[in-house]
C-alpha cells in the first residue's frame, strides 16, 4: 500500500511541479502584495482627504504593510467563550483557501496560469468563490455572539443575491467567446480585435456593480460598518485569524477584478493589440516604470533620515530594471518569444489594478446604502437588468451573424442592444420610484429577499 | 496509479464525512460534514475528468443549497433543536431498512466479481486530452438531443418558485 | 444603543422598542454629563460664571458666550459699544459656520461618507485659527465680557477673515458636488425622520430643524440682537422637514453667514470695545429672559437678580436637549440603520442636553 | 420684545422703606452711572408685601393686552409688571392650564420656549414656576408666572404644549415640583434613586448623596 502511494505522488510532481510552483509562489507572494494594496488605498484614501496617510514607517510609509503583518502575528488571538472551537478555527480557513484556490484558475500572462487549460475556467473561478460565503456565514455562528450572526447573515444574504446578478453579467459576455477557457476567450477578443467591453457595456457595468456588493466593499460594505453591528462577522476575530478574512476579501477584491479584466477588458492584450501601426504603445510600460524611478530619485534626497533615502534609491533602482525587463523583448528579437508573456503580464497587472482602483475611488467618495435599498437595488434593479440584457445581447449576435460583422462590425449590432437595455434600466427604476410613492415606503419589506 | 490513490481518497473522505455528519450532535458540525462529503463527490467527478460535472456540482449543491441549509440552520434557533432527542423511536425499523440495502449491495458486489473483469471495477479514467470537451458535449446533450424534457423541468421548476413565493407571501 | 456609542455625538443613551428591524418607540436616557452648572451660577458672580457658559455646547461657545453676556447686559441696563457689536456678530457668524462644519463632518460620516469630514475639518481649521489669534482659545473660547469685548481685533483680523470668507465659496460648492446630487445620500436622507411644521413649533424645536419643516422664523430677524440689524441676509427655509431638508437648510446657513461676515469687515466702526462696566457688577434686582440664535437653535438665558454681586438663578434654555424631545416623534416607523441619520440630522451636543 | 433703543425711564418713586438707588435709570448709554450704586442687600421682605421689592424697573403693565386678560380671567391674574420691557404676567395656580389654552388658541401664543423655577426658601409660597411664551404671529414674548408651595402640585401644561414635557420633568428633577397630570413624571438627569433637589437653596453645594457615593463608589465621601 504504502509504495502505491509513493509511486503515485512521483507521477504527481513529474506532472504537475510548474502549476504546484506557481501555486507555492502565488500563495506566498500573496499577504504582500494584499499589503500593499491596503498601503496603496490608505494612501489614496488620504490624498483625496487632503491629508498625508501612514509617512512613519519607512520612506512615505512604504514598510507600514510589513509592520501590519508583524503587528498581526503578534497580537493576542482572543476566543470568546463558549464558542465552537472548530468552526472558530475553520472559518477564515475556508473564506482564504475559497479566494486563493480561485485566484488559481487565473491567467496572468499568456505562459502563466496555474490550472493550465482547464475548460470551465470562468466557471470553475466563480463557482469557488462562491465557497467563500460558508466562511463568513461560519464565521458569525462561531463567535456566537448575536451581532455578528446578524451581520454574518446579512452579509451572506447580499453575496447571494449579487452572485446572480454577476453570473448572468457574466453569460451575456460568455456569448462572445463561446468558450468557457480563459486563454480562449482572450485570443476570441485579440481574433475579434475589439475588447467585449465595447461589445456589451450593459454587462460590464452590472458586473462592476455587482463585483462591488460580492466583495463587500464601497458602498456595499454595510455589514461591517452598519452602527450597531460594529464590524459584522469579523467582530470576535482578532490577531492572525482577523488578518485572514482581511487576506480573503483582498484576494477576492484581485480575483474580481482579473475576471472583469479578462471577460471584458482583454485579458494580458495590449490595447488596440491587433493594430500594427499603434505598436510603440509597447513603450508605455517602460516608460511608467522609468517616470516612477525618476519620480523615486528625485524624492530620495528629501527623505529625513539615511536610511530612507537608501530604500527610495533601492525602490528607484528596482523600477528601472522593471523598465529594462519591459524594453528588451520589444527592441531584441531574440527575445520575442518572452515579449507576450513579459507584457502580456504587465497589461494584465496594469489593468487588474486600473479597476481596484475605481473600488477605492467609490469608497471614498459615496455614502453607504442601507440594507434594504442595498437588497432592493440587487433584486429588483440588477437581476432583471442582466437577463434582459442576455437576451438582447443573444438577439444582436444573431443579427451580427445574419449580415456577418466582424469585429468592430459588430458595434453595429450590439450598441442598439445596449442601448435598449438602458431604456429597460430606466422603465424599471421609475416603476420602482411609483411602487415606492404608492407604498410610501412605510410597509415592512422582507429583508432577505429584498 | 494516480487516479487509483486519488479516488480511494476521496472516496474515504466521502464516506467518513457522511457517517460523521448523521452522528453529530451539533447541527451545524453536520452541515460542515455535509459539504466535505459534497465536495468529496465532487473531487471524484473532477477524477474522472468530467470537470464541468466537477463545478456544478460545487456551485450547485454547495454553493447554492447547502448555504440555504446553512441559513435555515442560522434562523432557527438552535438550541430549540438540541434539546430534542436525535434519534426517533423507530430505531428498529431504520437498522431493518440499513441491512437490507447492505445486503443488496453486497450481492452486487458479489455477481460483479462473477462477470469478466477483475473484481473490484475501477474506472480508470481516459487522459484528458484525448477527451472531448464535456461542457460542449453537455451542452449539446441538453439542447439538442433532450431539448423537450430540458424544457418541461424548467417549468416544473418555475412552478415551484412560484409556489413558494406564494405561500411566503401569504405568511408575511 | 448604550452609552459609547460612535454615533450618538456624546454620551446618550438610546433605548429602542424595535419590531423586527423597525422602530416602534425609543426612550432617550441622559444625564451621563451633567455637572449641574445651574447649581454653580447660584455660587459664582456674573463676569465669573461666563466660561462655564462655554463649556455646554462646546461646538458653538462663542454665541452661548454672547447669549450669556447679552443677558447680564439687558440686566444691568447696559448697551455693548457698536464696534463690539460689531466684532461680536462677525465672530458669532464663524462659530455657526464651524458648529455646522463639524455637525455636516460627523454626520456624512455617520451615513457612510468617509471624505467630506476631513474637507470640513479643513476649513473648521481655519476659523479655529482666527478665534486662536482673536483671544488664544480654539475651543472654549470666553471671547466676551459682559459690557462688550476683553481684546481688541488683531491688525490682521479683517484680512484673515476676508481670507477665509473668499475661499469658503468654492471649498462650499465642494461639499455639495459630493452629497447634493449623491443618490445614495438623498436614498439615504430623503423622506427619512420627517417633522410637521405643527410638531415642530409643538415640541418647541427651534434653529434649522424648525426651519426645515416650513416656519420662516430665525431670532436673528425676529428680535436682532448685537450687529444682525444693519446687514441684509436670507433665512432658508425647507419644505417637508426630513433629513435631506436640513441638510439643505444648514449648508444655505452657512453661506448667509459667510455673507454677514463680509458685510460685516467692510465697516467695523471705530470707538470703544467695552461700555462703562465697574469691576463688580450689581445688577439691579429683577429678572431678564434673552434669547439668541445658537447655531442649533433658540438658546435662552433667564436670570434672576436679587441686587448681589452673585445672580440668584441662572436658567438656561439648551436648544439641544429641547429639540431631542422631537427625535422619539422622527425615529418611529425608521429602521435602525436610520436612526444614526436621525440622530445627526437634529445636530445635537450632550453638553449641552445635561448641563 | 423688540428693543428698541432706549428711550428715558420715568424714575418712579420707590414705596417701601428702601432708599431709591441713587440715580435714575440710565438715559443714554454713555451715562450710566460708574458703578451701579443698587442697594447693598435689599432687607428681605416681610412676608406679605410682593415677593421682590419694588425697584426702579418694574412698572405695572397696563396695555390692553393685560385688559383683555383681566377682563376675561380677572381675579385670576394676580400681577401684571413690565420688567425692563418684558410683560410678566402671575397668575393663579389652579387655572394655569385653562390660561395656557386660552393663551396658545386665542392670544396665540403658540410655542412654550422655556420652563423652569425659582426658589424663595423666605416666601411661603417658595417656588415661582416660569413659563416662557413665544408668539410666531405677533413676535411677541410672554413670561407667565404662577406661585407654589412646598408641598403643592403644579397643574401640568404638557397636555397644550408638548414640549414641557422635559422640561417639567427636569424642574421636577432639580426643584422637587410634583405636577400633576403629566405623563411619566421621573427624574431625567440625575440617577433615579438620587436623594434631594439640587437646585433647593438649601440644598447645599457641597452636600451630595451621601449613601449614593458610599455604595457606588464605595469611598467615604467625596470632598
Amino acid at each position: 500500500m504504502m509504495n502505491a502511494i509513493l509511486q503515485a505522488t512521483l507521477e504527481f510532481l513529474k506532472l504537475y511541479w510548474v502549476p504546484l510552483l506557481c501555486g507555492v509562489a502565488i500563495v506566498a507572494i500573496l499577504p504582500l502584495i494584499v499589503g500593499y494594496i491596503v498601503l496603496v488605498e490608505r494612501k489614496l484614501m488620504a490624498d483625496m482627504q487632503a491629508r498625508l496617510g501612514p509617512m512613519r514607517v519607512g520612506p512615505h510609509g512604504l514598510l507600514q504593510p510589513i509592520a501590519d503583518a508583524l503587528k498581526l502575528l503578534i497580537k493576542e488571538d482572543i476566543i470568546p467563550d463558549n464558542a465552537d472551537r472548530l468552526v472558530f478555527w475553520l472559518a477564515p480557513v475556508l473564506s482564504v483557501g475559497a479566494a486563493l484556490l480561485a485566484l488559481a484558475g487565473l491567467a496572468i500572462g499568456p505562459a502563466f496560469q496555474i490550472a493550465q487549460d482547464i475548460n470551465i475556467g470562468i466557471l470553475f473561478v466563480v463557482g469557488i468563490s462562491a465557497l467563500g460565503i460558508f466562511g463568513i456565514v461560519l464565521g458569525g455562528w462561531a463567535s456566537n455572539s448575536h451581532y455578528s450572526l446578524m451581520g454574518a447573515l446579512r452579509s451572506s444574504a447580499q453575496l447571494v443575491s449579487y452572485e446572480t446578478a454577476a453570473g448572468m453579467a457574466l453569460v451575456s459576455a460568455l456569448l462572445f467567446t463561446g468558450t468557457l477557457n480563459i486563454k480562449s476567450i482572450v485570443e476570441a477578443q485579440n481574433k475579434e480585435g475589439i475588447w467585449f467591453v465595447m461589445l456589451a457595456p450593459v454587462a460590464f457595468f452590472t458586473y462592476l456593480v455587482a463585483s462591488i456588493a460580492e466583495t463587500n466593499r464601497a458602498p456595499f460594505d454595510l455589514p461591517e460598518a452598519e452602527s450597531e453591528l460594529v464590524a459584522g462577522y469579523m467582530t470576535e476575530f482578532s490577531g492572525f485569524r482577523w488578518s485572514l478574512y482581511f487576506l480573503a476579501e483582498y484576494t477576492n477584491m484581485i480575483v474580481v477584478a482579473s475576471v472583469a479584466t479578462t471577460l471584458f477588458l482583454g485579458g494580458w492584450l495590449r490595447p488596440f493589440a491587433s493594430v500594427p501601426w499603434l505598436n510603440f504603445l509597447d513603450f508605455v510600460p517602460t516608460l511608467l516604470m522609468a517616470g516612477v524611478g525618476a519620480y523615486c530619485i528625485v524624492r530620495a534626497p528629501k527623505q529625513p533620515t539615511r536610511v530612507q533615502q537608501l530604500f527610495m534609491l533601492a525602490v528607484a533602482g528596482l523600477c528601472f530594471v522593471l523598465g529594462l525587463v519591459l524594453l528588451v523583448p520589444v527592441l531584441v528579437l531574440v527575445a520575442k518569444p518572452f515579449y507576450a508573456g513579459i507584457h502580456g503580464g504587465f497589461w494584465f497587472i496594469f489593468k487588474v489594478s486600473l479597476y481596484i482602483y475605481f473600488f477605492m475611488w467609490l469608497r471614498f467618495t459615496i455614502p453607504r446604502y442601507r440594507f434594504d435599498q442595498l437588497m432592493r437595488l440587487g433584486w429588483h434593479f440588477l437581476i432583471p437588468l442582466s437577463i434582459i440584457n442576455v437576451l438582447l445581447v443573444g438577439v444582436a449576435l444573431i443579427a451580427g451573424a445574419y449580415f456577418n460583422l466582424k469585429g468592430w462590425g459588430l458595434l453595429l449590432v450590439t450598441t442598439p442592444a445596449a442601448v435598449i437595455a438602458l431604456v429597460v434600466a430606466l422603465l424599471i427604476l421609475n416603476a420602482e420610484k411609483e411602487r415606492n410613492a404608492r407604498q410610501n415606503q412605510t410597509a415592512a419589506s422582507d429583508f432577505y429577499a429584498g | 496509479m494516480l487516479d487509483k490513490v486519488l479516488f480511494y481518497f476521496f472516496a474515504a473522505i466521502a464516506v467518513a464525512s457522511a457517517a460523521l455528519m448523521v452522528t453529530r450532535r451539533n447541527v451545524v458540525h453536520s452541515a460542515i460534514f455535509l459539504i466535505t462529503a459534497l465536495l468529496a463527490t465532487a473531487g471524484i467527478f473532477l477524477q474522472l475528468r468530467a470537470e464541468f460535472l466537477f463545478i456544478v456540482q460545487i456551485i450547485l449543491y454547495v454553493g447554492g443549497i447547502m448555504v440555504l441549509f446553512v441559513f435555515v440552520i442560522m434562523l432557527v434557533n438552535l438550541d430549540v433543536a438540541l434539546q430534542q432527542i436525535q434519534f426517533a423511536r423507530q430505531k428498529w425499523v431504520a437498522l431493518l431498512v440499513a441491512l437490507a440495502l447492505a445486503a443488496q449491495v453486497g450481492f452486487m458486489f458479489w455477481t460483479s466479481g462473477k462477470m469478466a473483469g477483475q473484481g473490484l471495477p475501477v474506472l480508470t479514467a481516459v487522459a484528458a486530452n484525448r477527451l472531448p470537451a464535456n461542457s460542449e458535449t453537455v451542452a449539446h446533450s441538453l439542447f439538442e438531443s433532450y431539448l423537450l424534457p430540458f424544457e418541461i423541468a424548467s417549468v416544473l421548476l418555475l412552478v415551484a418558485m412560484i409556489g413558494a413565493v406564494v405561500m411566503a407571501k401569504k405568511r408575511t | 444603543m448604550g452609552p459609547q456609542h460612535p454615533s450618538t455625538h456624546g454620551v446618550l443613551r438610546v433605548k429602542l422598542k424595535l419590531d423586527g428591524e423597525r422602530v416602534t418607540g425609543s426612550e432617550c436616557i441622559i444625564g451621563y454629563l451633567h455637572r449641574g452648572v445651574e447649581k454653580i451660577a447660584e455660587n459664582r458672580t456674573y463676569q465669573q460664571f461666563a466660561p462655564y457658559v462655554d463649556r455646554m455646547d462646546y461646538v458653538a461657545a462663542v454665541s452661548s458666550g454672547l447669549g450669556y453676556c447679552e443677558a447680564v447686559e439687558k440686566l444691568l441696563l447696559v448697551e455693548a459699544p457698536p464696534r463690539a457689536r460689531v466684532i461680536r456678530t462677525i465672530l458669532t457668524e464663524l462659530q455657526r459656520i464651524a458648529s455646522h462644519l463639524l455637525w455636516l463632518g460627523t454626520h456624512a460620516l455617520d451615513i457612510g461618507a468617509l471624505t467630506p469630514l476631513f474637507y470640513c475639518f479643513r476649513e473648521r481649521e481655519e476659523i479655529l485659527k482666527i478665534f486662536e489669534k482673536y483671544c488664544g482659545a480654539r475651543l472654549t473660547t470666553h471671547a466676551f465680557r459682559i459690557g462688550g469685548l476683553q481684546y481688541e481685533a488683531y491688525d490682521t483680523f479683517e484680512r484673515d477673515v476676508e481670507r477665509f470668507c473668499k475661499d469658503f465659496e468654492s471649498r462650499i460648492l465642494e461639499y455639495e458636488t459630493l452629497l447634493t446630487q449623491n443618490r445614495i445620500w438623498i436614498g439615504r436622507t430623503k423622506g427619512v425622520g420627517i417633522l410637521t411644521a405643527a410638531d415642530a413649533i409643538a415640541f418647541g424645536v427651534t434653529g434649522p430643524v424648525l426651519r426645515a419643516s416650513g416656519v420662516k422664523w430665525d431670532i436673528r430677524k425676529a428680535a436682532p440682537y448685537a450687529a444682525y440689524d444693519q446687514y441684509k441676509f436670507e433665512i432658508p427655509v425647507g419644505t417637508i422637514g426630513d433629513t435631506y431638508d436640513r441638510y439643505l437648510v444648514r449648508m444655505e446657513e452657512m453661506r448667509q453667514s459667510r455673507l454677514i461676515c463680509l458685510q460685516a469687515i467692510e465697516n467695523i466702526p471705530a470707538g470703544p470695545i467695552m461700555a462703562k462696566v465697574g469691576k463688580v457688577l450689581k445688577p439691579p434686582p429683577g429678572e431678564v429672559y434673552h434669547a439668541i440664535e445658537a447655531p442649533k437653535g433658540e438658546i435662552g438665558y433667564y436670570i434672576v437678580s436679587d441686587g448681589t454681586v452673585m445672580p440668584y438663578r441662572v436658567h438656561i434654555r439648551p436648544p439641544s436637549f429641547i429639540n431631542l424631545q422631537a427625535f422619539d416623534r422622527m425615529v418611529r416607523g425608521h429602521l435602525v440603520a436610520d436612526v444614526v441619520a436621525i440622530i445627526g440630522t437634529i445636530d445635537i451636543v450632550l453638553g449641552e442636553v445635561d448641563r | 420684545m423688540a428693543d428698541e433703543p432706549k428711550e428715558p425711564k420715568p424714575p418712579q418713586v420707590p414705596t417701601g422703606d428702601k432708599p431709591a438707588s441713587s440715580t435714575p435709570g440710565v438715559s443714554t448709554p454713555a451715562a450710566k452711572p460708574a458703578d451701579a450704586s443698587a442697594p447693598a442687600t435689599p432687607p428681605k421682605p416681610a412676608a406679605p408685601a410682593p415677593p421682590k421689592p419694588p425697584v426702579v424697573l418694574q412698572t405695572p403693565l397696563a396695555n390692553e393686552f393685560v385688559t383683555r386678560f383681566r377682563a376675561k380671567f380677572g381675579a385670576a391674574l394676580l400681577e401684571a409688571i413690565e420688567d425692563r420691557k418684558q410683560a410678566i404676567l402671575t397668575v393663579e395656580r389652579a387655572r394655569l392650564v385653562e390660561i395656557s389654552l386660552h393663551l396658545r388658541d386665542e392670544e396665540r401664543f403658540d410655542m412654550l420656549a422655556d420652563l423652569t423655577a425659582v426658589d424663595w426658601p423666605k416666601r411661603e409660597k417658595r417656588f415661582d414656576v416660569v413659563l416662557d411664551l413665544y408668539s410666531f404671529p405677533k413676535n411677541e414674548r410672554l413670561r407667565l408666572k404662577v406661585h407654589a408651595a412646598d408641598a403643592e402640585e403644579v397643574p401640568s401644561v404638557v397636555s397644550v404644549w408638548p414640549t414641557a414635557n422635559w422640561q417639567e420633568r427636569e424642574v421636577f428633577d432639580m426643584f422637587g415640583i410634583v405636577f400633576s397630570g403629566h405623563p411619566d413624571l421621573k427624574r431625567i438627569l440625575l440617577p433615579d434613586e438620587w436623594q434631594g433637589y439640587p437646585l433647593r437653596k438649601d440644598y447645599d453645594i457641597l452636600q451630595q448623596d451621601t449613601a449614593w457615593v458610599r455604595e457606588n463608589l464605595g469611598i467615604e465621601s467625596g470632598q
